[in-house]
């Protein structure tokens, strides 16, 4: 007789393809109570959050500019992930870059955003790095867990920005904790007209090629990786473990800088304790989404920038609480996480 | 109304139950229920970008007559949109000024009746410290504490004030560790910005200052007052103007102070009894001078003692 | 003195909810699994339960409702990290997300967005214990906080003195030795999780039927993180936990004295110095940090 | 009747059929002894037979009755016990701690009561063992015990042992045979899977050859050879390794290493001014019982670790410690004692093999993909290794991943080897390929240090033997006259005073 059975490798890819869409489907049956509860349609909250956006070309160029600050951050955690150094600190990161470039971006008398902004980049990824440095340097030389660290410092940078909004950094003008405005020459050019993508996007593309560069084709990326994968025989191999994984924490600090700056000179022109939604931990999930791969992460960042999107209208159009779109998002994130594992497995036919 | 009502959007950066964007939102509900405004909304839209996108999008496909909203911390977003739709009336709370041709801003200018509680508390203190707890030390915040201040030490002059700010605009649980410590440290009266505070003050059977809204049915016995937030009179006035249309961008300040009824001090209730006569009997006569233009509260935006921060030394700009 | 006495009772209130989530954590981590979905988790329970308090008019059937709260969200994580081997990194975060999200949205669709938070008629009742004495306001607090403490001596009893502690030890430290032991790795992970569920619904608890009897948003405003933090500071030994959590506790409460006092300081530096402390001590216990060997390791057979 | 029963078992992974309808049996009272090449599909057998691996077809009898096994714990309840390849010991626990694990019989823990059972089942089989001590402080000989101690404990009465003298010294392995016949007596079944041919004759009574998944002979013990037994596992006649001692005492000396002093976490004594030195085309054999020092003496020429004091001079130049990248500089191969830890297992068998050297696959930090993959191609095919340069290193089996580390440091025509264990786990095959490898770095003029607990195979291989004791030399002999007795006594303290032989 002939009968089938589930065992592992790799799904065919017509099956891959459709893994997406199981995903949604799924999400889609387990929240539309929820969406039915608020009094809407799940149909239509489906259709808002995910096909909407992409029919009006405001809202397709909006998910360029939400998928800019999260795609930054993704990187910096996938390149730190793949060190097996598991950096949860990208939201403080952030604020540090921003921080720097804000300074920059006032202090620098100079009508050039040639000079201008390449110095606000270089800046902020410093300052990242600076920021990152102190969980790095307890892992590699105390052995200190860095998810505690760099998660507490976290929040002693948000104290920290508060106190700087607050204090001297007082916005003269409207007096709101915040910083005063950037110059003319440090405000990033926007790309599309009518919109808000700003040269930042151009920025997290090019940062990310050239991480997927370093991670796939290089000598430092291939002992990176093989830090993450075995730490002793890493070492066994003569590659210096502590360095590999301090150089691999500072870069991911510095991308998370980056980050910030793009908030600061391409979204909001000074600095604010309000700078970032989450991207730093949403980083963390574009990252793992993305299998700790640059491809994979520019493409959730993408999705995810699609769901923020759609969420935005959403609640709006079907009056239903704001919130519904965390809970979708979440139960996608969650859901295509599960999915994702289906890959692993082929159905075969014996007899 | 006969003629068919008004369409306007709300857009609010923090969810409606933070007591500031919840002031606009009740009047507005307020007006929609009397059938003069068609009204929706949308809030926790947050600081990071999303607010250009829904004022763009709702000008785009509901286009609107009136757009109120918080522009606190999307200042530049706000006005961008504003001026690429100049049909549409923006009118939004703002630490900036008015923008031709369309954008109007207001404010919580309650600094008036906060001054009138300040005046009782000083009276009614008997260890000399009166405590308040506050969310940040924005603007908003330091001219209504300030004012406080300064009415407290108007009738006291010995009297201190001790301000504690939470870093937050929620976290309950936070101000009431933080007005528990002012009790402990000898406070028996305290002022609200933020609540949490007024339970503290119940359980220690002190009497205590609601704010933005009338907070008494809280806790009968301890809320005496505490500066109030109408948005009505600013609302009625850009209708009636967009209606008339003769709508321009202005500064709406007046129509959130006491002379306008946009501020008032909250009913005593109960506490018409308790409190010493000639003390209501002062704080009246304030209250009267004020709105008749006869007496300015000052105006003072510096963050309160309390929470010392250093001199504002600014950098660029 | 009075005013020392004073700081410590409020040192015990604040630790009340950081103890009982770093303990829930403690129970999950040694099993295992690292659990980020505890913020949300706290707050998810906080709302359910208060509503379950209001709707019911019970405060225990609230208490119950938070605690079964924190259970399904934890079965939800073992679900994705024990039974599917997932990221616990993600789904921790994805929970927390998913959490808060459906707590602040029920709380709208119910409350309709008030601005004024809704509250209970009565919140649980505070036990005084010395009544007259110089350290009565210390021993002044709500029966949880007493709780709390009671709960540090039998977690550690159970780690180290039971055959399910030595087992939860066992699946968190070598699940392979624990499944050729005959030890079910996934029924042990899983009861690790249910039972630190149940704790961090006591912390959400405490927060919206004890201290406050409301509820609003910002009611647990991080203490999930600093929860994850303190049960690292203390080396995953319920004792050490404790410390950490009345440090905690009382830096908060020390604090906001000094912010009361109008000592010259930004007041966001005194915030932030429990993170601080936290981070320096974290530093020294570094080097003999005792981690459970396959913390964040999905356990699989074939 | 047999006590226990397989009957056409079949296990796949994928498209790999690691067991093929193998039908198996154990009598009441036997030990059996369970043959094959690395690969065979022993463990996975007997993986199945603990519940570890559900099979895909098959069935399992106990008693004549049909079972089946979903977990462990419906095998010990069947009473099987299994002591696998790696120790399933929680090393931070105490030996009490891990015997009564899963089996605790109250809820409450009562340590006195526990401890007193633990010493009990031990004396039983009359061997002492510190039921407070810390598994992870114990040798390897001595978790292996604590290992048949939970067996027992749980009352099994089939004791499955996989490879259990693969990590014993001829002492620990003289223990261990007797506490089997020891268990025989007491009417206890034992299955024991071994590459070594003369144990099979030693213990058991009935012996079952695997070759890729199939059952290929059984016989009585006494009724075979070792040769029909290698043939039916290899498939072909198997030539014993030649050695030619024609080695000069007067070469000049490639490493030499001098005091090294060494203390563990508890700062007890490891080594103890450990001194010894191997010649240009020699092979020096250091032969110890298991914890003498050994491990230490590796990791730290192997870079992995530091001593307190001592130096070690690598054909003149100084080695420097804790540094592994300085180590291929100076042409050291290293063989590592664990192979897991020489191998990186998510990485594939290309990058495996050029990451010790991938400076000279790098131009300007750039990794020269075709280089790099024509060099694996050719250590592919020079050492023989069943893989493809893509192949994922954890896929492989025990051999193949011991092959792709000597590719990986024999190809760079080194200096000097040090081999630690290099066959251990190994079938006669890859055995007797790892001694060629190490025989033709002798003839090449290389300097060899081979660290094996396996005492045949330094005896087979060396020029010179070394016994390390209470981490110093405590003998030396020339191959030749080596005296096992002489030996044994040495690698068990018995005679401290230094014997001292020439060739
Ligand atoms: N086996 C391991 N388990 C966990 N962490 C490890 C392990 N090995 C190394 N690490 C981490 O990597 C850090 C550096 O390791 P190590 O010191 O061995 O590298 P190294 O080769 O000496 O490099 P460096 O000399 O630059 O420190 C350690 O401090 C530890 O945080
Ligand atoms: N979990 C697994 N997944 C995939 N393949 C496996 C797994 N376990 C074993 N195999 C494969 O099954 C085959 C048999 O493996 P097994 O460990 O039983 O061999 P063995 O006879 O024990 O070899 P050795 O003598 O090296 O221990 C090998 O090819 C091995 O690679
Ligand atoms: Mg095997
Ligand atoms: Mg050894």
């Amino acid at each position: 007789m002939l009968k089938l059975r589930i065992e592992r490798g790799s799904a065919p890819v017509w099956f891959r393809a459709i893994i997406p869409v199981i995903a949604v489907l799924i999400t889609f049956i387990l929240v539309s109570a929820l969406v039915i509860v608020a009094g809407a349609s799940p149909l239509s909250a489906f259709f808002e959050l995910l096909i909407n956006p992409l029919t009006k070309t405001t809202a397709r160029a909006d998910i360029l500019m939400m998928a800019t600050p999260i795609l930054l951050t993704g990187i910096a955690v996938t390149v730190a992930f793949a060190a097996g150094y598991y950096n949860i600190g990208a939201e403080g990161q952030l604020y540090a870059g921003g921080i720097a470039a804000a300074w920059v971006g006032t202090q620098l008398q100079t009508e050039s955003s040639v000079l201008m902004i390449p110095l606000m980049l270089i800046a902020g990824f410093i300052a990242g790095m600076l920021w990152a440095l102190l969980p790095a340097i307890l892992k590699v030389r105390l052995q200190v867990d860095e998810v505690v660290t760099t998660l507490l410092l976290n929040s002693v940078m948000l104290f920290l920005v508060s106190a700087l909004l607050n204090g001297p950094w007082r916005d003269p003008v409207s007096g709101w904790p915040q910083s005063p405005t950037i110059l003319a020459a440090a405000q990033f050019p926007v790309l599309i007209p009518r919109s808000r993508v700003h040269l930042g996007a151009i920025v997290a593309v090019i940062v990310a090629l050239v991480i997927w560069w370093v991670m796939s084709r290089t000598r430092f990326g291939i002992e990176v990786r093989a830090v993450g994968k075995n730490r002793d025989a890493a070492r066994f191999l003569g590659i210096p473990v502590g360095n590999r994984i301090l150089m691999a924490a500072l870069i991911s600090g510095g991308i998370a800088g980056l980050a910030g700056v793009s908030e600061v000179g391409g979204i909001h022109y000074y600095m604010t304790s309000t700078l970032s939604s989450n991207f730093g931990y949403i980083g963390v999930i574009v990252a793992t989404l993305g299998a700790l791969t640059v491809p994979g992460a520019i493409l959730s960042a993408l999705f995810l920038a699609l769901v923020n999107r759609g969420a935005i209208s959403a609640s709006r159009e079907l009056d239903v609480p704001v919130y519904l779109g965390d809970v979708i998002q979440a139960a996608l994130l969650l859901v295509g996480l599960a999915t994702l594992l289906l890959n692993r497995y082929r159905i075969r036919r014996i007899r | 109304q006969d003629e068919e009502p008004l369409v306007v959007f709300a857009a609010y950066a923090t969810p409606i139950e933070e007591p500031w964007d919840g002031v606009i939102h009740v009047a507005l509900q307020a007006a929609a229920d009397e059938g003069r405004i068609e009204y929706e909304y949308q809030d926790e839209i947050g600081y990071s970008g999303d607010m250009e996108i829904v004022l763009r999008e709702v000008a785009e496909e509901t286009a609107p007559d009136v757009i109120f909203g918080d522009a606190f911390g999307n200042e530049e977003a706000v006005r961008r949109v504003a001026r690429d739709y100049p049909d549409i009336a923006f009118v939004f709370g703002s630490g900036l000024g008015p923008a031709q041709p369309n954008l109007s801003v207001f404010d919580n200018w309650i600094h008036e009746p906060a001054y009138l509680s300040g005046l009782i508390a000083g009276s009614v203190t008997e260890s000399g410290i009166v405590g308040v707890v506050g969310g940040y030390p924005v603007p908003e915040v330091n001219r209504i504490v300030n004012a406080f201040i300064q009415g407290v030490t108007e009738v006291n002059e010995e009297a201190e004030v001790r301000v504690t700010f939470i870093n937050s605009w929620f976290d309950p649980a936070a101000a009431q560790e933080a007005a528990q410590a002012q009790v402990d440290a000898g406070a028996d009266i305290l002022f609200a910005e933020r609540f949490g505070v007024i339970d503290v003050a119940a359980e220690n059977e002190l009497w205590a200052f609601g704010n933005m809204s009338d907070q008494n049915e809280l806790a009968p016995e301890t809320v005496i007052t505490g500066p109030v937030w109408d948005m009505g009179p600013t609302i009625d006035f850009v209708l009636d103007q967009v209606e008339a249309g003769s709508y321009t961008g202005l500064d709406l300040k007046d129509f959130s102070m006491m002379a306008y009824g946009g501020a008032s001090l909250a009913p005593l209730y109960g506490f018409e009894q308790t409190l010493d006569a000639d003390l209501l009997k002062m704080v009246r006569e304030r209250e009267q001078q004020i709105t008749d233009g006869l007496f300015r509260v000052n105006i003072d935006e510096a963050t309160p003692n309390g929470a010392v921060v250093p001199e504002n030394t600014t950098i660029g700009g | 003195m009075d005013s020392l006495i004073l700081l410590f009772a409020a040192m015990l209130r604040i630790s009340t909810p950081i103890l009982f989530a770093s303990l829930g954590e403690t129970l999950v981590e040694r099993a295992g699994v690292l659990n980020l979905g505890i913020e949300g988790t706290l707050l998810l329970s906080a709302f359910s339960g208060f509503v379950a308090a209001q709707f019911t008019g019970s405060l225990w059937l609230g208490l119950v409702a938070a605690v079964l709260t924190g259970i399904a969200l934890s079965l939800l994580m073992g679900l994705l990290t024990v039974t599917f081997g997932l990221s616990q990194h993600v789904c921790g975060l994805g929970i927390t997300l998913l959490a808060s999200g459906v707590a602040l949205f029920a709380f709208r669709l119910i409350y309709g967005g008030a601005s004024t938070p809704p509250a209970l008629e009565t919140s649980f009742v505070t036990l005084d214990i010395l009544p007259g004495t110089a350290f009565a306001p210390l021993f002044s607090q709500h029966w949880l906080t007493y709780i709390s403490l009671l709960c540090v001596p039998l977690v550690h009893w159970l780690l180290y003195r039971t055959a399910f502690g030595l087992r939860l030890r066992a699946v968190g430290e070598q699940p392979e030795a624990a499944d050729t032991a005959g030890i079910n790795v996934y029924k042990m992970r899983y009861l690790a999780l249910i039972l630190g569920g149940a704790f961090m619904g006591l912390a959400g608890a405490f927060l919206s039927l004890a201290q406050l009897g409301a509820f609003s948003h910002g009611i647990i405003n991080g203490r999930g993180w600093v929860a994850i933090a303190i049960v690292i500071f203390g080396n995953w030994l319920p004792y050490r936990v404790l410390a950490g959590a009345l440090l905690f506790g009382g830096v908060q409460a020390l604090q906001l004295r000094l912010q009361a006092e109008g000592v010259p300081l930004p007041y966001e530096l005194l915030l932030a110095l429990p993170y601080i402390l936290t981070i320096v001590a974290i530093a020294f216990v570094g080097r003999n940090a005792s981690y459970p060997a396959a913390l964040l390791k999905p356990y699989r057979r074939e | 009747m047999p006590v226990l029963e397989m009957r056409g078992i079949t296990k796949r992974f994928g498209a790999l059929v690691a067991n093929d309808q193998i039908t198996f049996d154990i009598e009441a009272g036997e030990v059996h002894a369970l043959l094959g090449e690395n690969g065979a599909g022993k463990s996975t057998l007997m993986k199945i037979l603990y519940g570890l691996y559900q099979p895909d077809e098959g069935e399992i009898h106990v008693q004549g009755q049909r079972v089946s096994l979903k977990s462990p714990a419906d095998a010990i309840a069947q009473g099987i016990g299994f002591v696998s390849q790696h120790f399933a010991l929680i090393p931070t626990f105490t030996v009490t701690e891990n015997v009564i694990l899963g089996h605790e019989k109250q809820p409450i823990l009562q340590h006195a009561a526990m401890r007193r059972q633990v010493v009990e089942t031990a004396e039983k089989l009359r061997f002492n063992i510190d039921p407070d001590a810390i598994v992870g402080h114990l040798s390897v000989g001595q978790q292996q015990r604590v290992e048949i101690l939970k067996a027992l404990y749980r009352g099994c009465r089939v004791l499955i042992l996989d490879e259990p003298t693969a990590v014993l010294t001829p002492q620990d392995t003289e223990k261990l045979f007797s506490i089997l016949v020891e268990l025989q007596r007491q009417g206890l079944s034992v299955v024991i899977i071994t590459h070594k041919l003369n144990e099979v004759f030693t213990i058991s009574q009935r012996v079952t050859v695997l070759r890729l998944g199939k059952v290929v002979g059984r016989e009585q013990t006494a009724n075979t050879s070792q040769t029909e037994l290698s043939q039916m596992m290899v498939g072909r006649q198997t030539i014993p390794v030649t050695r030619n001692t024609d080695h000069h005492s007067q070469n000049e000396i490639k490493l030499n290493v001098q005091n090294l002093t060494m203390a563990d976490r508890s700062g007890a004594p490891r080594l103890r001014g450990l001194s010894l030195n191997v010649r240009a085309q020699e092979i020096v054999g250091v032969a110890g019982v298991a914890g003498n020092g050994q491990s230490e003496l590796v990791s730290i020429l192997t870079g992995m670790a530091q001593p307190q004091s001592g130096s070690a001079q690598v054909s003149g130049n100084v080695m420097p410690f804790g540094n592994p990248g300085a180590l291929s500089q100076l042409k050291v191969a290293r063989i590592p004692e664990d192979r897991l830890k020489g191998v990186i297992g998510d990485l594939s068998v290309a990058d495996n093999l050029m990451l010790e050297q991938v400076g000279q696959f790098t131009r300007a930090g750039h990794l020269n993909r075709k280089q790099i993959r024509e060099y694996a191609e050719r250590l592919i095919r020079d050492f023989h290794i069943k893989a493809a340069p893509d192949d994922p290193a954890r896929t492989l089996s025990g051999g193949n991943i011991q092959k792709i580390i000597l590719a990986r440091s024999l190809a760079q025509n080194p200096e000097v080897v040090i081999a630690a264990q290099p066959t251990r786990g190994l079938d006669i095959g890859a055995t007797e390929y790892v001694h060629q490898k190490l025989l033709e770095q002798k003839q090449r003029g290389a300097a060899v240090l081979l660290i094996s607990e396996d005492l045949d195979e330094i005896l087979v291989l060396s020029d010179r033997v070394l016994v390390i004791f209470e981490g110093m030399i405590v003998g030396e002999f020339a191959a030749n006259d080596a005296d096992i007795d002489v030996l044994g006594a040495l690698m068990t303290g018995a005679s401290s005073e230094k014997v001292k032989t020439h060739a």
